[in-house]
């Protein structure tokens, strides 16, 4: 594995938002899983940037990223126009489980969704039932409707405001309907995870996708540590690598 | 013309001077899926103390301009865990593992240094000095010239491996520990550590790092490492490793010619882990541009190097 | 709201915390194309000295990443044509004027202290003891408790002005240096001067500065400036300038959160002139923001500061 | 004055070279005046890159810098496209002095080239005789051709390898010719600079316009500075602010 060269094929930029398709050569891989992420420029910013995978065609060389602008590093990878360079390592870290039998709950909000939409999709194909809850402050951070529509996925949206679904926290719908779950998974905000984390434990298997800064992404640095606890045990555990995506039961929040 | 890239680090024999840097390269084997380990000069494990630690609580690491902050707090699994269950793995690796390791104690060091002896997969020892003496205050055991030819020489007494002795670039005067270091016996000083350096976070009011301080490294350290290396190498007779913001090529070469015999590349991998192959293709590259036969020639090869003393700067 | 963006360093008082810094404003006038300099607090002017100096032959300078290296030797008018020359120009000027002082020895330090004390429009006399000290080898004032209490004592005696001692990054324990300052009668610290650093061209194969070693300024530099004014500003009761890649209102508002009562802009004028209007505008905004009516206020105003001891990094 | 922002409105590539037309608030400049350069980047590069104008209309906002691939920060410049923007401060530095009776050899090489045919524009609309010498490595080296036939100057062209115009270095035609000059205004490698100083000293006034890394370019870090003797006192003098352009006789190579 290498930091390898893509081609931009297409950016399309919607407000902060910008759905990235790059081609180069790329290795299968499976929802929940990232790459590390740079643009050509210099040592400023330095390090690359994890980018969860929101779908991509091996066979093809194609691979697809959702990106928000919260920085620097965000918002250059938004400015990308076709025809441009991306550098990126992977695919990297642990994906999501596969669900057991029953229907699978996939919550997610804010750039929480990427990986979420491309497990839907993956769960559509194998026939596996699932209902797609997504949490958006306002109507404009409602991402990848588009992607879902085309995996045939009717989402259930929730925003604060209102101006798309129903109003309020995604964790509501999701608190109502948990007896049909046989399995939780959710990536977002970290008040949402720890919500999704207090309603399933003990009642249903939740997967927890974290987001933690990364040094490596590839579990040398020992920089994106969570900490969790395991049989009684407290200790980290590295986001890159044991990680991004951890049982529910096993974190412990600081 | 053929290039030779074999170069020695005392009676240390590396197939070239490249190797990974404590702290960015994991047990060695993790890098496993992007390099093969038989092409480096060797790799410098991760810190290692006698009773592991499970460091510090995150944030960890703060990008900086050019650089980046990290007080990982040198989370390891300890000495005895590492010889059981990672030693055996790497013993079958053939490139040169150098066992990095700190204490709070000058005892600590020594028995530290005493188990990791024995391990024949160890090439060389690399003492981590950049750490808080809890026996002094918690004043760095690599910042006063005393403190450092003491543990130095525990080490020294407590095992015959190479032992390197790796600085802190914090050191008011450089050549005064590195002295010490080298009369405590030393065989060769990695220069340098990082930087301590802080970052905050003006929104939140607070720190961008759990642990308020952490160590500057990547490019932004490269100019105050390269310094350090080359009045070290001036100063002592032992060999020096050069390390700090190696990210290509020409900042490699920067530190052989100031008088490195070796270098590591650290928070450079975190960027590009197969950026070693790039860096060791761009000095075969230069020395045959150079006509230069043998990498180890370019020990210390600068010109102009007679000329003036070193006046003001600013 | 209105924002007050006052501050006093010791006795002096400025408009708002920004400051040029030394060696990058010339002797003041040379910013007037860019900024009306009675919207700054105050302007830090180069370093003078008793005779002046033609400073180092040139290559004076190189860009490292995120940073820059200078050996530009002090190059100086000197004290007496500065007080003929330029002084009266500045006196028509309605800014805070800051004389960056040095000397090679004790005598030469006071002797110049004493002399700009006596000018008018100077509000303070910062003395730059990055500088080797001839008397006693080479080793520079600012890095030697004892010999920086020796100098700033002189000094002390030589004038009523405000006395701010600038300190070298280079120092193992700036604590013990900031309080030797601190004791022999400083008013204020500036954290801090640049960094000793080097750079090589492999290709020539010599190095890129003449003088060989030179200051690292610039962002590169600013983790570690900062992580001294802090440690600095809570281990004396003077007042801490701030120093050190400040680029931004951001950068600013660290130092300020830190600890810093004022701050001082360096290399980023180069980058461009008039971004001081950007930084204090950005200030001003962040107060208004944050409900913050005096920028004073936010001096140390950081929180989580009470929380455990600092651990290792790496 | 202040550090502006420009608009690329066309950029030129050749090669290594490129002409980039920049529009933005321009204030009225004289040749041998340069700007302090950077482009949309981060902290590195670093510093603003000091670049020659090469022509320049105030009133319509339009300036013109001609270019050339050495390293990083004139790689970016040479790779910026219409419609992004550059950042400059300027224009800057002392100007080449007016040429007295007579005729005026201009004389330059490699990116020493754009100072002169803005100074050959500016004398030819003021109907001031001149000669234009320009000499490269090879054909591909010849710059602004096209700039100097609008401008009405046939250039005397030397190559190094003959591929274009006399065959050696463009000291040789001007040593010639030497006696028709009543000036000599050069710029270019440090090489042409010596010789042409040597050629002229004592027999013709010479204005050689120097290079030298600048910090700020604004005279204020005392980085750029060259050796000088003048009235038989050494010092140093800033090549942003007394220079770019010196006198020939009182450079002192060091
Ligand atoms: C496993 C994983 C998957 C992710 N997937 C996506 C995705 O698909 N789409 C998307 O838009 N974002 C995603 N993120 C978040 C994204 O990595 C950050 O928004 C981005 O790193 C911010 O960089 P910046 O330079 O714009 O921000 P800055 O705030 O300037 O960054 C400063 C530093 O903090 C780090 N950082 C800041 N915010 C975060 C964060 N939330 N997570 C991790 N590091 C952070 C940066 O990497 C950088 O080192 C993911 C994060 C992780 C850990
Ligand atoms: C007054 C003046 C006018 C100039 N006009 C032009 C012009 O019209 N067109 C053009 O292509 N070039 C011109 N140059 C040269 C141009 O500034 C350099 O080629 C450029 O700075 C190189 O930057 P880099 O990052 O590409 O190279 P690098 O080698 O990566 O630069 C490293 C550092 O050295 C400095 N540097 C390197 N070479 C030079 C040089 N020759 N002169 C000054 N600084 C240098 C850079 O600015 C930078 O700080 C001029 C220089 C000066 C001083
Ligand atoms: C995340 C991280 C962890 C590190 N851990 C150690 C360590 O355990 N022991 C040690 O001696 N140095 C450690 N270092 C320092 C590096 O080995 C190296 O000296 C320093 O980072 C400078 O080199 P670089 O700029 O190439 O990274 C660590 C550095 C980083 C970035
Ligand atoms: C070109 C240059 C010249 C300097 N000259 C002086 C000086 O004369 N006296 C001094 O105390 N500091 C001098 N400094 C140091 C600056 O005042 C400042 O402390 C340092 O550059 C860090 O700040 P910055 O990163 O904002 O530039 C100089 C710095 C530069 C870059
Ligand atoms: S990011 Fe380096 S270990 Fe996870
Ligand atoms: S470039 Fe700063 S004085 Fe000339």
């Amino acid at each position: 594995m290498a930091l390898r060269r893509y081609r931009v094929l297409e950016n399309l930029v919607a407000g902060p938002y910008a759905t990235l398709t790059v081609s180069g050569e790329v290795a299968p891989s499976s929802p929940g899983q990232f790459y590390m992420v740079r643009g050509d420029w210099g040592a400023d910013p330095l390090l690359n940037r994890p980018l969860s995978i929101l779908g991509e065609d091996p066979a093809r060389g194609l691979l697809r990223f959702l990106v928000k602008e919260v920085g620097e590093g965000t918002r250059r990878l938004r400015a990308l126009e076709a025809g441009e360079s991306l550098w990126a390592l992977g695919p990297l870290g642990r994906p999501f489980p596969d669900p057991p039998a029953g229907t699978a709950a996939l919550v997610g909000g804010g750039v929480g969704v990427p990986p979420l939409v491309y497990l839907a999709r993956r769960l559509q194909e194998r026939g596996h039932h699932l209902v797609f809850f997504q949490g958006a402050r306002t109507a404009c951070d409602v991402l990848a409707l588009e992607e879902l529509q085309e995996a045939g996925v009717a989402p259930v949206l929730c925003t604060e405001d209102g101006s798309l679904g129903e109003r309020g926290l995604v964790t509501a719908p999701l608190a109502r309907r948990l007896a049909e779950f046989s399995s939780v998974y959710a990536c977002g905000p970290e008040g949402m995870l720890k919500a999704v984390q207090a309603l399933c434990t003990g009642k249903v298997p939740s997967y927890l996708s974290l987001e933690a800064r990364m040094g490596c992404g590839y579990g040398v640095c020992l920089g994106c540590v969570v900490a969790v606890e395991r049989n009684g045990r407290r200790g980290y555990e590295r986001v890159c690598e044991e990680g991004p995506v951890f049982e529910g039961e096993v974190i412990r929040w600081t | 013309m053929d290039v030779d890239l074999s170069v020695t680090v005392g009676t240390v024999r590396l197939r070239n001077p490249l190797l990974l840097a404590s702290g960015c390269c994991g047990y060695g084997l993790d890098m496993e899926p992007y390099l093969d380990l038989s092409r480096l000069g060797g790799v410098c494990l991760k810190g290692l103390s006698l009773k592991g630690s499970e460091g510090n609580p995150p944030p960890r690491i703060w990008e900086t301009r050019g650089g980046m902050i990290n007080a990982i707090g040198l989370q390891n699994i300890g000495v005895e865990a590492f010889l059981k269950e990672k030693a055996p793995l790497l013993r079958k690796v053939d490139t040169v593992f150098v066992a990095n390791f700190y204490g709070h104690t000058v005892e600590e060091y020594a028995e530290a240094a005493r188990l990791l002896g024995g391990e024949p997969c160890l090439g060389a020892l690399e003492m981590n000095v950049s750490c808080p003496n809890i026996q002094a205050g918690g004043i760095h055991f690599g910042t006063d010239p005393d403190v450092l030819h003491r543990v130095t020489e525990a080490c020294r007494k407590a095992t015959p491996k190479p032992l390197w002795v790796k600085l802190s670039p914090n050191a008011s005067d450089p050549v005064a520990v590195a002295r010490a270091a080298e009369a405590a016996g030393a065989d060769a000083l990695s220069c340098t550590n990082t930087l301590p350096a802080m970052a905050i976070d003006p929104e939140a009011r607070t720190f961008r790092i759990r642990n308020k301080v952490g160590g500057l490294s990547g490019p932004a350290l490269k100019p105050v490492a390269l310094r350090i290396a080359y009045q070290v190498s001036r100063a002592v007779k032992i060999p020096v490793v050069g390390i700090g913001g190696i990210a290509t090529a020409g900042d490699a070469l920067e530190f052989l010619l100031a008088g490195a015999s070796a270098f590591q590349v650290g928070t450079a991998l975190f960027v590009d882990p197969t950026c070693p192959y790039a860096i060791l293709d761009g000095i075969e590259d230069y020395c045959r541009r150079h006509g230069i036969p043998r990498v180890r020639d370019l020990r210390g090869a600068l010109r102009g190097e007679e000329e003036g003393e070193i006046r003001c700067s600013g």
